[in-house]
């Protein structure tokens, strides 16, 4: 619920993921988190002029583009115009290196404390799930190798952020500790922050457990606690997200978001 | 035995379906909304196909749903099956795979095309490090944990996916089997590799100087058959030539949703029977689609 | 030594390698080894014009092309002008299984009897080694995975070919036995044929041993005996390697080897 | 901070060789006698730069070969170092090599670029066949055997072949790093993705509107440095813009073997003074070659 104010809650949390990505890195614009897409061209507009976006499996430069039309489909074709180079997908695996400046956005059916996620289903027989999921994608490999990422969900509920996974389809901080994936060999940082409706999570550094690090304008503790199905670090100052600028608002609803998607209750 | 001339490997779309018999490994390329082969998926239903491993694209999309609804699917091997805003989950793949009526071979992204790349290189297995931590390795077989023989660092090998037949949709071919997609054709190239024969539906056959005036631009040489159809990926995208319909798209998936929701596999048994069964080819297909639907797919 | 005759060896030795290839095989024209290239060429245009042709890191077919000049080197770009693909050289290793239907030529510092060979050099201390070779190149994936392959050499001597190696770079049929390969799960067919200016050796059924396939016109037993550092299988009666056509020899002379590098000394 | 432009990356030849320290582990991209960024190269060698490991293309030419007898080489990583008919051997690889003077890491073509590939995935090794049955893994301790996990085949596991800076020649590149060859790139991808960083030298830096009207032919985005060298493989091709320099290739060649026959390092010290101490920067030594020469490189 965003408070009496000139900005939505989507419209902030576009401004907070505008806010962790640096000059010159590397990106996906999806279609499927209107959210993560336009806080990423708002980065891109504004202090991220450098930014490596890829977008309809091109990659490019958005920077002179007047308006940023939103595509329904990741495949839309029209969105390759932009074009500065296409990748096959299929090279995927051997582009880790150079994606150790990339970051990137993985929601799930579930996310436990530890930040690992589910995409495979909700039940505990494979074989016969209550609730077949749309497969992984590429999570467990992004999750495993590159920079950071960021966990990312429009449903903060108890069945959402869980204590235990059904099925753990990508990795985060396994059953926690500060070296949960270097344990492992795991090159990537892993999951950075986890980004709801109502707040911001971090992971707490030794036990890599999520940590409240903002409450949205207007959201109480208690609503998150109530929300949440497990319990997470509370430190004694948790402070309020900060709200986007009247020019990155600008920006959202001249060029990036003209079609008003994150205004939309 | 040659007439010393130059074959061209353009053949009819039933020829081309009459290839898939059951039991087969078969691949649909594309992506989620686009570039999927339809003629060839609506032969594979009509001509009764079952028993088939699917290999779909990385984000597999309703193509793959509908061969697991109208009963041709054994196996599935896709790291996602979805129509994106359409259907986030395949409905069909979610009937089927929660009643155990399909075995669901669960993998990521990366792990796919390692497994893809292991059949292209005629290896046993390719390893990944993706995965290490999760459960994939005790719900997939074809996973196995091991460790590096340099560094001893803990890694899953993939099993090969060898593939009979790679079934791509493009913009262009030649007769003579040289493909030219517009855009990247995704994952295409990796089915096409792993496969021991590839047919590419497209929506125009180029003459072979329009390929040497181009040759840059072409994406795969030597695929084994070429099949003409315009309209060919018809509901989904064919990138710069159609944008999906997603009205069609809509009707198909609120069929499937409603044998996922009560079971009643009459809408779903309605759309096959309208869209395939009575259409017996791709012309009768897009006739019963219409001109003016076809005619309103915009490009741009 | 040619006989009295209006070809040379060299030209018999293209016709051999002609007969050899059939249609629509893939095949890679070189530009090291003139004769194989001639006979490749050869095949083309005549019995094989389906035959897929890589050339100068392109794939094309050449069958319209009036006169095929020779590149004294491989990365020549002009003879991409023909293209009709190009392919990236690193990703050689996911092409094996389309390459089933390919064909290779693999040459040697040495050739040991069972078909072994050896690029890496002379001498039994690889770190000083007497003769620096130039290293294997491609060979030992290339004999390991392909569908079958020819060794050829322009030095039929003792050196060249010996029985026992310095240093193994390809695995011909290791140290013999008809399941030589299939022990060690090696897809490829191995080597087919030996090809010599002297001579054609194929490989004995159960021992995979070198045997003595055919002799070109006017060389004698004796002299191959003399000339070879390995005992090769002799079977009783040795046939003459067949010469080229006339048709075949025009065709060399017109289209493929218009500079005559068949016809030198 | 940004000034919020776009920034470039071109960069001149001294910054970029001045990027190359002692020990580095660097690649050099092209194949045979084309495409080598010459003007790194030979700054390298005026620099001093000692103890590098240098990755060569699949087929190394003999810049290789130059770096090598210039002292700069501890290691060599390439399956084959050879100037084509014009020196079937690189003649300092023969020399060096044979007095047991670098250290040699033996591979075949494939091992090489799943040791590339398994740098470019993070990962500590890939397995490959190609090689079972040889010495290969008996001389080169980057390579172990092991059995397949699935099936218990025996295979090699390659070591990752990590490159600190990788070392391209292309015909463009727009001021931002997307790269445009003429022709493939042969291997050059490969050392790109292997790279933590690469820089390319170009015959020609082209607009970025020029990139956009044809992003198809872009080979590599996103480079690290660019270098504007016009003649910047001389004297090896650059494919579509000049042929190789056959006759400088030759003097280079006669004297390398001078010293791999007699070990008289005087006509090597001799080509190294002339063409690489001397002339202090590109332009100097493309002025030592002279116009007519460089104008005689034909390029069809």
């Amino acid at each position: 619920m965003p408070p009496d104010n000139d900005y939505t809650n989507k419209e902030l949390m576009a401004a907070f993921v505008a806010s962790e990505i640096a000059d010159g890195e590397a990106v996906s614009v999806g279609a499927s988190l209107p959210v993560c897409r336009a806080g990423i061209l708002l980065a891109h507009l504004t202090h991220a002029p450098n930014l490596k976006v890829q977008i309809s499996f091109t990659i490019t430069n958005l920077r002179n583009v007047e308006v940023l039309p939103a595509f329904e489909f990741i495949t839309d074709w029209r969105a390759g115009r932009w074009a500065e180079f296409l990748y096959n997908h299929d090279i995927g695996p051997d582009l880790y290196k150079r994606r150790r400046q990339a970051i990137f956005f993985i929601g799930g059916l579930q996310i436990d404390a530890y930040g690992n996620s589910n995409l495979i289903g909700i039940g505990s027989d494979f074989h016969h799930l209550k609730m077949r999921g749309p497969g992984g994608v590429g999570t467990a490999s992004m999750g495993t190798n590159i920079g950071r990422y960021y966990l990312y969900t429009n449903a903060h509920n108890k069945q959402t952020l869980t204590e235990r996974l059904d099925w753990r389809s990508c990795f985060g901080f396994g059953d926690g500790g500060a070296d949960a994936r270097t344990r492992l060999h795991l090159p990537g940082g892993g999951p950075r922050y986890c980004i709801t409706p109502l707040c911001i999570f971090d992971f707490e550094e030794t036990s890599k457990r999520m940590r409240l690090k903002s409450l949205h304008p207007g959201v109480t503790l208690e609503q998150v606690l109530d929300h949440t199905g497990f319990k997470p670090v509370v430190p004694d100052h948790v402070p309020t997200t900060p709200g986007p600028t009247p020019e990155q608002l600008r920006l959202l609803h001249e060029r990036i978001d003209t079609d008003g998607v994150l205004r939309r209750p | 035995m040659t007439d010393g001339k130059r074959k061209d490997v353009i053949i009819g779309e039933d020829e081309a379906a009459g290839w898939i018999r059951d039991g087969m490994v078969i691949s649909i390329g594309g992506f989620l909304n686009s570039s999927h082969p339809m003629p060839i998926i609506r032969a594979i239903i009509r001509n009764g196909i079952k028993n088939l491993t699917i290999v779909g694209a990385a984000s597999a999309g309703l193509e793959t749903d509908l061969l697991i609804g109208a009963g041709c699917a054994k196996t599935v091997i896709a790291p996602m099956i979805s129509g994106e805003s359409l259907a986030p989950i395949g409905p069909s793949f979610r009937y089927f795979a929660q009643r155990g009526a399909i075995e669901v071979v669960e993998l990521d992204e990366h792990m796919y095309y390692q497994g893809l790349r292991a059949a292209a290189e005629l290896m046993p297995s390719l390893p990944w490090r993706g995965g290490i931590g999760t459960d994939y390795a005790k719900i997939n077989p074809r996973l196995k944990e091991f460790d590096d023989p340099v560094t001893g660092e803990r890694l899953l090998a993939v099993a090969a996916i060898n593939i009979d037949i790679a079934l791509i949709h493009a913009a262009a071919a030649d007769p003579f089997g040289n493909v030219q997609h517009i855009g990247t054709g995704f994952g295409d190239r990796a089915h096409h590799r792993a496969a021991d024969r590839t047919i590419v539906t497209v929506d125009k056959v180029i003459a072979n100087e329009e390929v040497r005036a181009n040759p840059y631009r072409t994406s795969i040489a030597g695929v084994d058959a070429v099949v003409r159809a315009p309209y060919g990926s018809h509901p989904f995208a064919s990138p710069g030539e159609y944008l999906e319909d997603a009205a069609h798209i809509r009707e198909y998936v609120a069929a499937a949703s409603a044998r996922l929701k009560s079971g009643d596999n009459g809408p779903f048994d309605e759309y096959l029977q309208k869209y395939i069964v009575e259409p017996k080819n791709h012309a009768a297909y897009l006739t019963r689609i219409g001109f003016e639907r076809i005619l309103s797919l915009y490009e741009l």
